[in-house]
């Protein structure tokens, strides 16, 4: 059904002038975002408490209206977590959401952090390898994480160290392989 | 001392005060609960996978049946997360529309709240009087967008109905008929001393335990802290209403019900000020190209959903279709909270508290 | 043995299977008007065969005994609910005529056989081998003995201004005032111990939907369940009567408008006392098990005492003993 | 104290309010003109785009489309149209997309069977099943939906 | 007794003006069984809502004798309102054994019917009758009430028919 789907959308789509999608980015110039200020703050800030090697990669999330983003190492994840939970100027105290997403090469779980005080949000994101993937567990810096990273562990296979109580949550227990990664097939086709 | 030996006892999956199948293997001793663990997927319908391989406008379908309890305001998280994407504006009658629509829905679902959880107390009558109030938000409904709770109402960049001629005055007329008919609600329950001893003082959330939690929507509110995202990061018209956010004091279920009837009050508020402030004319639909691209990138958005924060988190690759599409479903996480609760309850109480939380499986399973 | 002797029980036993089967439909059609919406309509010309349709198809169900249940213990257990349930109306004088034995202690005999249903529930709740059955069993238990005993204090009042046990006297006693006015701290005692004894709302622990799924009768199927729901409402009709004659006179006519029938005052107080049942059910939450304990001991007891004390230290006084000293 | 009699109090004055109830099996219980019931086709319209079948999230439509029968008119003419109305969820993109409102919802809800293959509707039951039609479509509405017809 | 004849076949009409005196006891069962449905409350999804609001003052399932029994063992027909997932279909069939002998089932809403929109999901049993014998579909996502009224008409219907002609009923 797919492939036959994009084969229909290909020869209209070339068949009419295209309308190319309007896309804001291309046409204005990049000017800086008035978050990016404060994501430099983060990022000094976390790398001086927890390590230089801790932060791989930051940018601005422009749709999600300016959410600044950072990309930590998965080995100091947990202590990073700790610091932005405990530390005054940062605190961030209530975890928003908290999701897996499968990039096909490798996996990553997305945090979204809120400071209830400063009412600041940030998105932070921990990569991890395609086989036996393992993120460490910040169910005990968050307790609301708990559920969800038995959730991840249950549809995406990502392991969660030294987590209180991973088993699955949502699936029969006796339910083999995980169901929202991309190269999933159903066992039993048709019941 | 007499050796007591525990129980195990299953709140099964199916059971008359567990608003669908949630299962709860509680060890008690006596009467009292010594530990309980929840076992949650009895309804896991896998739609984050389906949703993987459909267009924006055929995922608006789904949303209605994950908390098929407020599907307008299901729509609503996927549509603006959508819409925040693209950058779309909406015309003026069409935001209108959404805001009275989905405050509509937020009655509705605190009505059953409220009949439900009286019928977990033991009174068989407020339940009726909630339906029988909730009809009339239903058949409004039903003239709108010809469904009763599943309504593919909203589209990316607008709505799919207009407002039927005479609908708006039928919706006034609604707003008039419910505010005093609460008096009777509060006559016929909030006096009532027997409701009181099953609530007042029973399954106290403390501040920082529901931050540590991550509660949203009422059980947030009930701890003392005014979060409520219509105020504090406001989307859609909601920064041209008035209307204040119930915040209660001691967090127990009595303050859970409070809260929700203001709550109810409130919206009834808003949907009077939406419609004197409705625009008589004005397109429904916004300029939206004929197949849905959305650019490449990454979007989550909360909004207020009458159990709490309902977020969608999209990761798109410039597809028509979403790479990956996530719900942050408030009560998966309101609920990861009533072990804690439940300690050293009796069984009376784990039906009053686990009604006091609120939860719909279809939303905490997705 | 003359035939008034045997075809009287047999008559008797029609009337209340009769009451039983338009009790079950009355109330659920006072509930439905509670609620606003019509009960069942559709089955007779008023609904009135549905009760007929409900215990029939009761009756031709199958019937499941679960196979860990001790055997005996939940078969009998039916029978040991429904049979004090009816002995007991055999004391209830209806009117001067018609009424079945002239017991001395009337009272007595009512409350002490009306105890044993207890042991009926709790065999049912042990047998069925089913956790909820056990607690509903456990519940009940506790509830009706702990309110059996301001059941009987209330009652006291009257035999002390009475001076017999004996219902009949009891209700020529209250020829010109009803004892609801003078005792009706006895009469508030009574009907709310009266609504407990019969596991009804607001008291309804023992069968809690939605606690216990159907507490003690959750494992009977078929007329086992018809015997428990059976013995429920025959309660009904005997603690409504008993309430008609212990407080509001029997068949005397009130303000003296004795061309009426006795009999028909009988049942008009009786109805009132059945409807509020209904209507109290309609309205009222569940009360929690310790706060139910805590509510008899601590409040319905102490009451009852003092309405006694009352009732001996009023016969004392010159001018009000005409109410208290009948 | 005072609550539990104001309650009692409230519940006798519902009682005198008359009954809400629609005496449904007897009195035909009318619904509003957008209701979605089951669909109503007709064949001469469509002119075997495919929208229909690529809009629905359950794929529940299938049509086979041939050649117009007299030779010199070009386009296809529908063969056989069918819904697999098990698995209808009655979210009404279809008739939103059609672009010559071949297919339209209709009003009736009374589609309880007795077997699950009664539920595969073909051509010939879609077009009989035409009382109560709905009668403001995607056509004569004033902003059209997205997807809608152009013309 | 008024019998209601909406929806009953003409050819059963005939056969009821002919003999509707000579009920035999089969009928006289059918009748009380059709007349005093005890629904198993299973519900599971968004046709859960819609079940508790026909039993609701609006649509009022008391009229037809209905009473929602929390309990198997006192329940005639269990109404499937909601999608049956793998994980909940194991436990359907046990509750679905424990109830007594004369019992059917009504699938509601077309996820109870074949899965409904959850057709391709991986977790979602296609249709409850792979699990328990079905007697009514009503499709509809979800079916509004006066569709389930329609619905446990029809079961009474068939209850009658079977009683009177001992054939079992397939279609309509």
């Amino acid at each position: 059904m797919k492939s036959e789907d994009e084969k229909k959308e290909a020869p209209r789509a070339k068949a009419r002038p295209s309308k190319r999608p309007v896309t804001k980015k291309e046409e204005v110039p990049l000017e800086p975002s008035p978050k990016q200020p404060v994501l430099d703050q983060y990022v000094t800030l976390i790398k001086g408490a927890v390590g230089e090697q801790a932060v791989s990669e930051s940018h601005i999330n422009r749709e999600a209206g300016h959410l600044p983003t950072i990309v930590i190492r998965k080995e100091d994840w947990l202590a990073t977590a700790r610091y932005l939970k405990r530390s005054d100027e940062l605190s961030f105290d209530y975890l928003q959401s908290l999701a897996g997403v499968d990039y096909a090469s490798y996996f990553e779980v997305v945090y979204v952090l809120l400071s209830m005080s400063t009412l600041q949000k940030v998105m932070i994101k921990v990569k991890a390898e395609r086989e036996e993937a393992s993120v460490p567990s910040v169910s005990d810096v968050w307790a609301a994480a708990n559920w969800n990273e038995r959730e991840i562990f249950d549809l995406f296979g990502i392991e969660f160290t030294d987590h209180p109580h991973l088993k699955r949550i949502l699936l029969p227990d006796n339910w083999v392989g995980y169901p929202l990664r991309k190269d999933y097939e159903p066992l039993d086709k048709e019941v | 001392m007499l050796r007591t030996e525990e129980m195990l006892l299953n709140v099964g999956p199916q059971h008359p005060s567990t608003h669908g199948v949630l299962r709860l293997v509680v060890k008690i001793d006596g009467e009292r609960i010594v530990e309980v663990e929840p076992v949650i997927g009895y309804l896991h319908r896998g739609t984050e996978k389906l949703a993987e391989d459909l267009n924006y406008t055929q995922i608006i379908p789904y949303t209605d049946r994950m908390d098929y309890l407020s599907a307008m305001t299901n729509n609503y998280a996927l549509v603006h997360a959508v819409e925040k994407m693209m950058g779309l504006e909406i015309p003026e009658r069409a935001d209108y529309l959404r805001v009275i629509v989905m405050e509509l829905n937020r009655i509705a679902s605190h009505l059953v709240w409220m009949g439900t959880y009286l019928l977990d107390i033991g009174a068989m009558s407020p339940f009726l009087y909630a339906f029988r109030d909730r009809e009339q938000i239903l058949s409004l409904f039903n003239e709108l967008c010809g469904a009763r709770l599943t309504y593919n109402y909203m589209r990316v960049g607008g709505v799919k109905w207009d407002a039927p001629p005479g609908w708006i005055e039928k919706a006034d007329a609604f707003v008039d008929y419910l505010l005093p008919q609460m008096d009777e609600y509060h006559g016929l329950i909030t006096g009532n001393e027997i409701f009181v001893r099953r609530t007042k003082g029973i399954g106290i959330v403390s501040q920082e335990l529901a931050i540590q939690y991550a509660l949203s929507g009422a059980n947030l509110r009930v701890s003392g802290s005014d979060w409520d995202l219509r105020k504090k990061e406001p989307y859609s018209l909601y920064d041209r209403f008035q209307f204040d956010v119930p915040v209660g004091k001691n967090g127990d279920l009595y303050d859970k019900y409070l809260c929700r009837m203001q709550e109810i009050v409130e919206s009834l508020k808003i949907v009077k000020q939406a419609i004197d402030q409705f625009p008589e004319k004005g397109t429904i639909m916004g300029k939206v190209p004929r197949v849905l691209r959305v650019p490449e990138g990454e979007i989550y958005t909360g909004i207020e959903s009458p159990r709490g924060e309902l977020g969608c988190h999209i990761v798109s690759k410039g597809k028509d279709k979403p790479w990956r599409l996530k719900f942050r479903r408030p009560s998966f996480y309101n609920l990861q909270i009533l072990p804690t609760l439940l300690v050293g309850e009796s069984i009376s109480n784990l039906v009053a508290i686990l009604g006091g939380i609120d939860i719909v499986l279809g939303e905490v399973d997705c | 043995m003359n035939p008034v002797l045997v075809m009287g029980p047999i008559l008797l036993l029609f009337v209340v299977l009769g009451f039983v089967t338009m009790a079950i439909l009355f109330e659920r059609k006072v509930i439905g008007w509670i609620q606003m919406r019509p009960g069942p309509n559709r089955v007779g010309p008023w609904g009135i065969l549905q009760t007929v349709a409900d215990v029939l198809k009761l009756l031709i169900k199958e019937d499941i005994i679960p196979s860990k249940a001790d055997k005996p213990l939940f078969k009998l257990a039916p029978a040991i609910a429904f049979i004090p349930a009816f002995a007991v109306l055999a004391v209830i004088p209806f009117t001067e005529s018609l009424q079945f034995s002239q017991f001395a202690v009337g009272i007595l005999y009512y409350l002490a056989v009306s105890s044993i249903t207890i042991i009926g529930i709790l065999m049912g709740g042990w047998a069925s081998n089913n956790k909820y059955a056990l607690l509903g069993a456990m519940r009940s238990a506790a509830q009706m003995i702990s309110y059996e005993i301001p059941l009987v204090m209330s009652v006291v009042g009257i035999i002390l201004s009475v001076g017999s046990l004996n219902l009949v006297e009891i209700v020529e006693a209250q020829k010109q005032v009803w004892f609801i006015f003078p005792q009706f701290l006895g009469f508030a005692v009574f009907f709310i111990a009266s609504l407990s004894e019969l596991n009804r709302t607001p008291f309804d622990l023992p069968e809690a939907e939605s606690e216990l799924v159907a507490g003690y009768h959750v494992e009977y199927t078929g007329f086992r369940f018809a015997f428990f729901m059976l013995s429920e409402y025959v309660y009904v009709f005997a603690m409504a009567s008993l309430t008609t004659v212990l407080f509001l006179g029997g068949w005397n006519a009130p303000f003296g408008l004795t061309m009426i029938p006795g009999i028909v005052w009988f049942v008009l107080k009786f109805l009132l006392i059945v409807f509020s049942l209904f209507w109290i059910r309609a309205t009222m939450p569940r009360v929690r098990v310790d706060q139910l304990m805590e509510f008899a001991w601590k409040v319905l007891l102490p009451v009852a005492l003092f309405n006694i004390l009352l009732t001996a230290v009023l016969q004392e006084v010159p001018y009000l003993d005409f109410l208290y000293r009948l | 104290m005072r609550g539990l009699v104001k309650g009692l109090g409230i519940t006798l004055k519902n009682m005198t309010k008359p009954s809400v109830t629609h005496r449904y099996p007897d009195v035909p219980l009318p619904m509003p003109d957008r209701f979605r019931g089951i669909q109503y086709f007709d064949p001469d319209l469509c002119i075997v785009c495919n929208q229909c079948v690529r809009i629905c999230p359950t794929d529940c439509i299938t049509l086979t489309g041939k050649k117009h029968p007299d030779p010199e008119k070009k386009g296809k003419v529908i063969d056989t149209y069918d819904i697999n109305f098990e698995i209808c969820i009655l979210c009404d993109l279809c008739t939103e997309v059609c672009p010559t409102e071949a297919i339209v919802m209709t009003n009736n809800y009374e589609l309880a069977v007795y077997s699950r293959d009664d539920l595969f509707k073909n051509m010939e039951w879609l077009h009989q099943n035409d009382e109560n039609v709905r009668k403001e479509n995607n056509l004569n509405k004033p902003n059209l939906a997205p997807g809608g017809n152009k013309k | 007794m008024e019998m209601n004849l909406e929806g009953v076949t003409p050819f059963e009409e005939e056969e009821l003006k002919r003999n509707v005196l000579t009920t035999n006891l089969d009928q006289i069962k059918a009748w009380t069984r059709s007349n005093s449905m005890w629904p198993l409350s299973f519900g599971l999804a968004c046709c859960a809502i819609e079940m508790m609001s026909t039993g609701g003052a609006h649509y009022d399932f008391d009229r037809f004798g209905v009473i929602f029994r929390a309990s198997p063992r006192q329940a005639d027909v269990m109404i499937v309102a909601g999608t049956v997932t793998k994980k909940m279909a194991p436990l359907l069939r046990r509750l679905y054994d424990q109830m007594p002998e004369p019992k059917w089932v009504i699938a509601m809403g077309s996820c109870a019917t074949a899965g409904g929109p959850y057709v391709k999901s991986y977790a979602v049993v296609k249709g409850v009758d792979q699990v328990v014998p079905v007697d009514v579909y009503i499709p509809g996502c979800p079916p509004n009430p006066a569709a389930l009224i329609y619905g446990v008409i029809k079961l009474q219907e068939k209850i009658k028919y079977e009683a009177k002609h001992g054939k079992r009923v397939f279609h309509t």
